[in-house]
């Protein structure tokens, strides 16, 4: 039997510039199965134009590490976009 | 990776952060020097005068970043403890937003791993300072975390 | 030489040190960083366990040479104020012994200038330590202050 | 005329294990004029042989300034020798 098509539900979270564009910080989002981080982004760009002038200077976390946009979620992933970083 | 000592600190703080108090909890008598680094709220910034500085973090994921620089610290430098604190919220001019305290034997060791900590910190942990002036507020110039650029994966067994 | 700002501190004393308030003598608006080194008293000397230390120094030498510390950092580095203080007499375990605090603008100049001050303090300015034991005292193994070979004469008009 | 043969007054003080040593710490000495630091330290080297073995491991000062061993010595001089410091 092939697979069923399945969603997967993940938390998005934005930070700094990108919570001001955004106007929200955090939702839950339901995704095709193995949707990648950068397919996440780009729901986001497509629904504010804006976002995607942010793309180059954004680093995604998956879990509360640094992951690289090819990466694809499971249901339950916490996904951060993350802009430049300014502590200390 | 090795793990941090019980007496290390790494806090995330809405309150005033109590240097002494920090320097104090870091000192024991084996050890023979303490490197700190403090920084605070300055009154400028690229020569517009501040008023006050708004930090916010990915909290869960600061503290983890924080732990995680701990533990580098124990592996690379012969030191003792260290704690590091980072203020959140609303900071006026003059007040610290970072501390980094580093106890060791020699100070060759507190020297070096203070300065990796707090270097790292500042490329790696998820904290973003929002600067308010006269006529406005921006988000601070950052550094762009180094993120792995593609993710290895493991060709499923056939 | 560039001259020692008004708000530098060079002190020799003989009562505990109060590292707190030095960090915030050194501490400005206009800075961002300070970096402070506080050496203190071990609990042992080559695996000996140490009962206490007794520091002594010529003082008005030491007090010049102190100096001439804080006017290198201004001359070498971009910072702003610094703070160098070393006790003398009977020190328990535990107890700073010496506590060096730099202020700048940005975070490098502090760490190294502080680094420098206290790596030519240990070579340079003439104070001894005397280590006491269960079974005795002995003068601290240190470091020979480099000095001129020879003396270079003006000949003499003749 | 030849000069008149003179003394110098200099001001002596030791140091760390050199004060043990000598048992005192700082004493006012005269001496021929332009003697020089080296001179001055055989003096006492004369006087307690044991300060002989401690000769290559002292710098000497004049005036609180690290001098030579070569330096003349001029009246009001003060003159320290130094063992290896150990303050910090």
């Amino acid at each position: 039997m092939a697979p069923v098509s399945q969603t997967v539900r993940v938390k998005v979270l934005f930070f700094g510039r990108l919570k001001d564009v955004l106007g929200h910080s955090e939702e839950f989002l339901d995704l095709a199965d193995a949707s990648t981080i950068e397919e996440l982004f780009a729901l986001y760009a497509a629904r504010i134009p804006e976002l995607a002038k942010y793309r180059s200077s954004v680093v995604a976390s998956r879990n509360e590490e640094f992951a690289s946009w090819d990466t694809p979620l499971r249901s339950g992933d916490e996904v951060a976009f993350l802009p430049p970083v300014s502590g200390g | 990776m090795a793990a941090a000592l019980q007496d290390d600190i790494f806090q995330l703080v809405r309150e005033p952060i109590d240097v002494g108090a920090l320097i104090r909890h870091v000192r024991a008598p084996g050890d023979g020097a303490i490197v700190t680094f403090d920084g605070f709220v300055r009154n400028q910034s690229h020569h517009r005068p501040t008023l006050y500085l708004d930090y916010e973090a990915y909290e869960s994921m600061a503290l983890a970043k924080m732990r995680e620089i701990g533990a580098q610290l124990h592996e690379k430098f012969a030191i003792h403890c260290v704690a590091i604190v980072h203020r959140l919220g609303r900071l006026e001019i003059g007040e610290t937003s970072v501390l980094i305290a580093v106890s060791a034997p020699h100070r060759a060791a507190a020297f070096d791993a203070c300065r990796f900590a707090i270097d790292t910190l500042k490329r790696t942990v998820p904290i973003w300072k929002k600067e308010y002036f006269e006529d406005g507020a921006v988000w601070a110039d950052g550094e762009l975390p180094p993120a792995p650029a593609v993710t290895l994966r493991v060709k499923p067994a056939s």
